[in-house]
């Protein structure tokens, strides 16, 4: 499906913003401030509170919106689909789960990949949709992401991918453990041709998405106040019944950490991805010929 | 030795040698043929055993506390071999070792989770969870070796990276996330060895190598059967239902396609026999390591490529793809 | 403005004018003749006494509360400025700053120590010390340039990195060596500049150039001229004495083959003309990056390599080597 | 000199234990231990108190009896002297502090290089004398610790440097820092042909040595007890009145601390040289070809 198409549908269905459907369907209100907001008004402002400037999350398509250039996103590889090889049932089949979440979607998975510019830098794009089964990875997303990064080797466009993922998917066992190493290995390729790949984490950034491709950018940006961890916060409580402070994990205590280059307002992702590339993309027909080592 | 929770019919044989060995040697009485027959049925109970594990007992053995460990096995199958320690940044994680030695006539970089075998080790060990410093210690080893062309062999035995703050606020997500990268740009060939618990990103951080084997009794796994069980089937009892459903077992990596052969274990698991065990992984890496021999850099690092690249089954076009070999 | 001890005589008649320029405004008197008289004494004095300045005296001028700083000089040199953050391991330093920019039709990365220019601002800059982690940020932003064939700008200013356990529980002398190791391997051009304080190992860490500019009244040793009085002249009263002894000013520098390059400061020194002694900074770099233009990597590294093999003046054979021109 | 020389001046003068020299001249008391220890069978047990293990300082010359093959270290560059550019003066002309440590020393500065064997490997040997002002790292150590890893890049041979200095010589001003960048860029000059570099570190190596050639090894060896430092104890107490823990800086904090391999007792240090080199050294004719990159 194109963006178009995604237009399109966007009034019919409005299905990419359930999350944020409560009773009566136009008020929300801010998790972080507690302000009342009119959902028109937050979705016109990116999704982001006025008031605290909370991000709330957004589907790959909204993302998408607001990161590519008006009409340039093509998406590729949209046939991809998702199959039970392990005939996978916990206290639902995997199947029924596949079915479920696709019929909601306007996907076939949790990621969605493509062709885009911004500000007028033609990227090869892959943006999760956490909307999707938590974001989750399994064989689908790592072919998809490991695709745009060949893209990204192809057509020495920088690779842009934004992250949106609660970790692997279990469903699809040590394989979905092994789409870590996948998308890392075509990360490594992407190196080697001296392409830049920028990294953006979104709320949440997890598990094994955070432990590969979401890490590993030449520039890594994250949204404010998102969360990013290896192991989440439920997970070391339970595990080493360790409390973490507030603020633990979040875009500014990995930034205080080192972790990321910059916390951007989505509003301003555009604008930071496009000064970066200016400078980060080697000018064609430009100065330093390198020879090899 | 610990006895497994599925050892019990062997379990309760096994007490009755002993006491009849501790009966014959106080009241000086020949038991020997009445020994000799437990232990025949002994012998039987644990071939049955062992021939009939289901997955989580699999995993049991895996975890067995005497399960021989990598500085041990290092010792046994290198020569001239010397521990190097620390990530030259901010510590040395004892969770995970490496050092250089021969193995056989090849040079060596090995790596390794490091448990403990009783609590004071394993509280030293972190139990095996490195923390990022160990994913960054094992990052300089390796860039090490690829510098000056030692092939790299990386044994793997972790419950998983370890959860907490401390390894947060120090990127353990990034760690893992580098190795990976890095891993595939070597340009020497890594073998991996999952001789134990292959648990999770924890795992992976020293596994992407070349050639993936795995002990008989070894388990690899998204996650712990634990806690897949509490969070997809609501009910941390489930473990068992769980380990069997997320295909953690040698054989069914291998199916999957994941790893590229299975190690014999003797019988009653790796625990009983360290000597054997080193043997047999010792003579597996160096069938691998000779394969090597006369491969140029960019072929060890287009075959680490095309297998990582071709995991991961999917439909397209309503064709499936990469499909393991079982379905 | 602060004013320095030297400025003693300048400071009365800069005082006097203000209570001039006061009284006018407040009598509503015309004194702008007068005014302007002692304004044409005060700059007579200010050429006197920067035409006579002694090393100690350049020292204050270096380490002016007002002089511009990296970040400010990031800003106002280059369009497309992007700070980036982070050694990707442990901590973002904000002592050290880096950030990526378009230099007139050059890409640089740009890489400063950063210090404040009040209170506040220094504590949260540690006074431009630098722990590991900012040596690691620069190296890890100095790495990201030269994988994309960027050229490298550095702003020296610092009185040294920060000495003090947990540094060097980080390791901060493996920190240093390190980049000055990976310095010298960086296929990209590299300028450094002192803009400020060229404070030893601290400064060195992020100043293996092909080339090293001077900001006139900016300062580079070995160790701080206190430092020096109290260890070796047994006496830290006697830096100004120390300073002259260890030649430590731009023009000493230069000299002794260590800069490449003096760039001037506006009468009074950088912190009355930011804009000026940016563009002044600006036009000299690239001034130096038109001549890589067309230099292969190897050429660069070669350039670096026996820019720093020839320093160092001794003895052999009877013959003295590596001398300094001045001797 | 070679250390042939040495050996014939090392009865009579004796110059090099002056450290050890207290009244009476024969009884040693360990700084460690307390225990009293007669000096010869300290020199004996390679200058290790018996009881504690406790290293003492050994001259150049000492160390290169106890880490070459006998009789196969040849001594290089031993004309080399330092020169006093700047007319550098303090409570006492550098000139004549280099006259009285010249007249004192069997060296003309604070290290001595060459060639040997170390348990019949060729190495490229430089060994500091912190006997000789503080083995304090002048444009004389610069230069021909420099020459040293040349002749690593010249021969492949293994470079080995035992540090022990008190930091750069301020007495040649500027020029002494840029001794830690001159070491250093030839490290990078050996790292690119692949030669491997052992760093030995011994009591004490701070400062300027720390911070540039002593902490670059590709292996990173130290002696127990031995202070390793950037900022030494007494600059941290001064600068920042910070008071450091028994212990900090010393080689197993810096074990502890991930900045060295191994803490090697001395008399293990031929042995475990050895070992690593024989893993190092990429053997003539061997497997694995590179190609480059
Ligand atoms: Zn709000
Ligand atoms: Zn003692």
């Amino acid at each position: 499906m194109s963006i178009v198409d995604w237009f399109a549908k966007k009034e019919k269905t409005n299905a990419t913003s359930t999350k944020l459907n409560i009773p009566g369907d136009v008020w929300i209100k801010c998790p972080s401030c507690g302000e009342i907001l009119f959902q028109k008004d937050l979705e016109s402002n990116a999704k982001v509170c006025p008031k605290c400037q909370h991000h709330f999350r957004l589907s790959a398509f909204e993302r998408i919106e607001l990161l590519a250039d008006p009409t340039s996103f093509v998406e590729v590889d949209s046939s991809i689909s998702p199959i039970d090889f392990l005939t996978f049932s916990d206290t639902e089949p995997y199947q029924a789960r596949i079915h479920k979440s696709q019929s909601k979607s306007l996907s076939k998975d949790a990621v969605i990949t493509g062709s885009a510019t911004i500000q007028g830098i033609p990227v090869q794009l892959a943006v999760m949709d956490f909307g999707f089964m938590g974001g989750s990875m399994g064989a689908v997303v790592g072919e998809k992401i490991t695709r745009t990064i060949e893209r990204g080797v192809a057509t020495q466009n920088p690779v842009i991918v934004v992250a949106s993922s609660g970790g692997a998917r279990m469903q699809e066992g040590i394989m979905s453990l092994m789409q870590m190493a996948k998308t890392s290995v075509a990360l490594q390729q992407l190196a080697r041709v001296k392409v830049p790949y920028i990294s953006i984490m979104s709320d949440p950034t997890t598990g094994g998405t955070s432990a590969s491709f979401a890490t590993l950018g030449d520039i890594n940006l994250v949204e404010p106040g998102a969360l990013v961890s290896f192991a989440g916060p439920r997970v070391i409580e339970q595990t080493i019944r360790q409390k973490l402070p507030k603020g633990a994990q979040r875009a500014e205590f990995l930034l205080h950490h080192g972790m990321v280059d910059r916390v951007v307002h989505r509003k301003e992702l555009p604008t930071t991805i496009a000064k970066l590339l200016r400078v980060l993309m080697i000018p064609t027909g430009g100065a330093h010929e390198t020879t090899p080592l | 030795m610990k006895r497994l929770p599925f050892e019990k019919p062997l379990s309760e044989l096994l007490d009755k040698i002993e006491q009849l060995k501790t009966l014959s040697q106080t009241e000086g009485i020949d038991l020997t043929s009445e020994i000799a027959k437990i232990e025949e049925r002994a012998d039987a109970v644990r071939r049955d055993l062992y021939a009939n594990l289901t997955p989580i007992d699999v995993v049991q053995i895996a975890r067995h506390p005497n399960r021989p460990d990598a500085i041990s096995l290092a010792t046994l199958m290198l020569t001239d071999w010397t521990e190097l320690h620390g990530d030259r940044q901010f510590a040395d994680d004892p969770s995970i070792i490496g050092g250089l030695g021969l193995m056989g006539s090849h040079r060596v970089m090995l790596i390794g989770h490091q448990k403990g075998h009783d609590t004071k080790e394993n509280i030293y060990r972190n139990f095996g969870m490195p923390h990022p410093e160990g994913y960054r210690k094992a990052l300089r080893l390796m860039q090490l070796a690829d510098r000056f062309n030692i092939p790299i062999v990386t044994l793997i035995d972790t419950p998983g990276a370890y959860p907490g703050l401390a390894a947060e606020e120090r990127g353990q997500a990034e760690a893992i996330a580098r190795n990976l990268k890095e891993m595939a740009g070597f340009r020497v060939p890594i073998i991996s060895v999952v001789i134990g618990e292959g648990g999770s990103g924890g795992a992976l951080g020293i596994g992407v190598g070349n050639r993936l084997l795995m002990l008989q009794y070894a388990v690899y796994s998204v996650i712990s059967p634990e806690g897949c069980a509490s969070i997809l089937f609501r009910d941390a009892k489930k473990a068992d239902i769980a380990a069997k459903a997320l295909r953690i077992t040698a054989s069914d990596i291998y199916s999957l396609g994941v790893c590229h052969g299975i190690l014999p274990e003797p019988l009653g698991g790796a625990h009983h026999h360290w000597q054997e065990t080193a043997s047999t992984i010792q003579s597996a890496c160096i069938t691998e390591l000779n394969r090597y021999q006369s491969w140029s850099s960019d072929a060890i690092i287009e075959e680490r490529f095309q297998h990582f690249r071709k995991l991961g089954p999917f439909i397209e076009n309503n064709e499936p793809a990469n499909m393991p070999t079982f379905c």
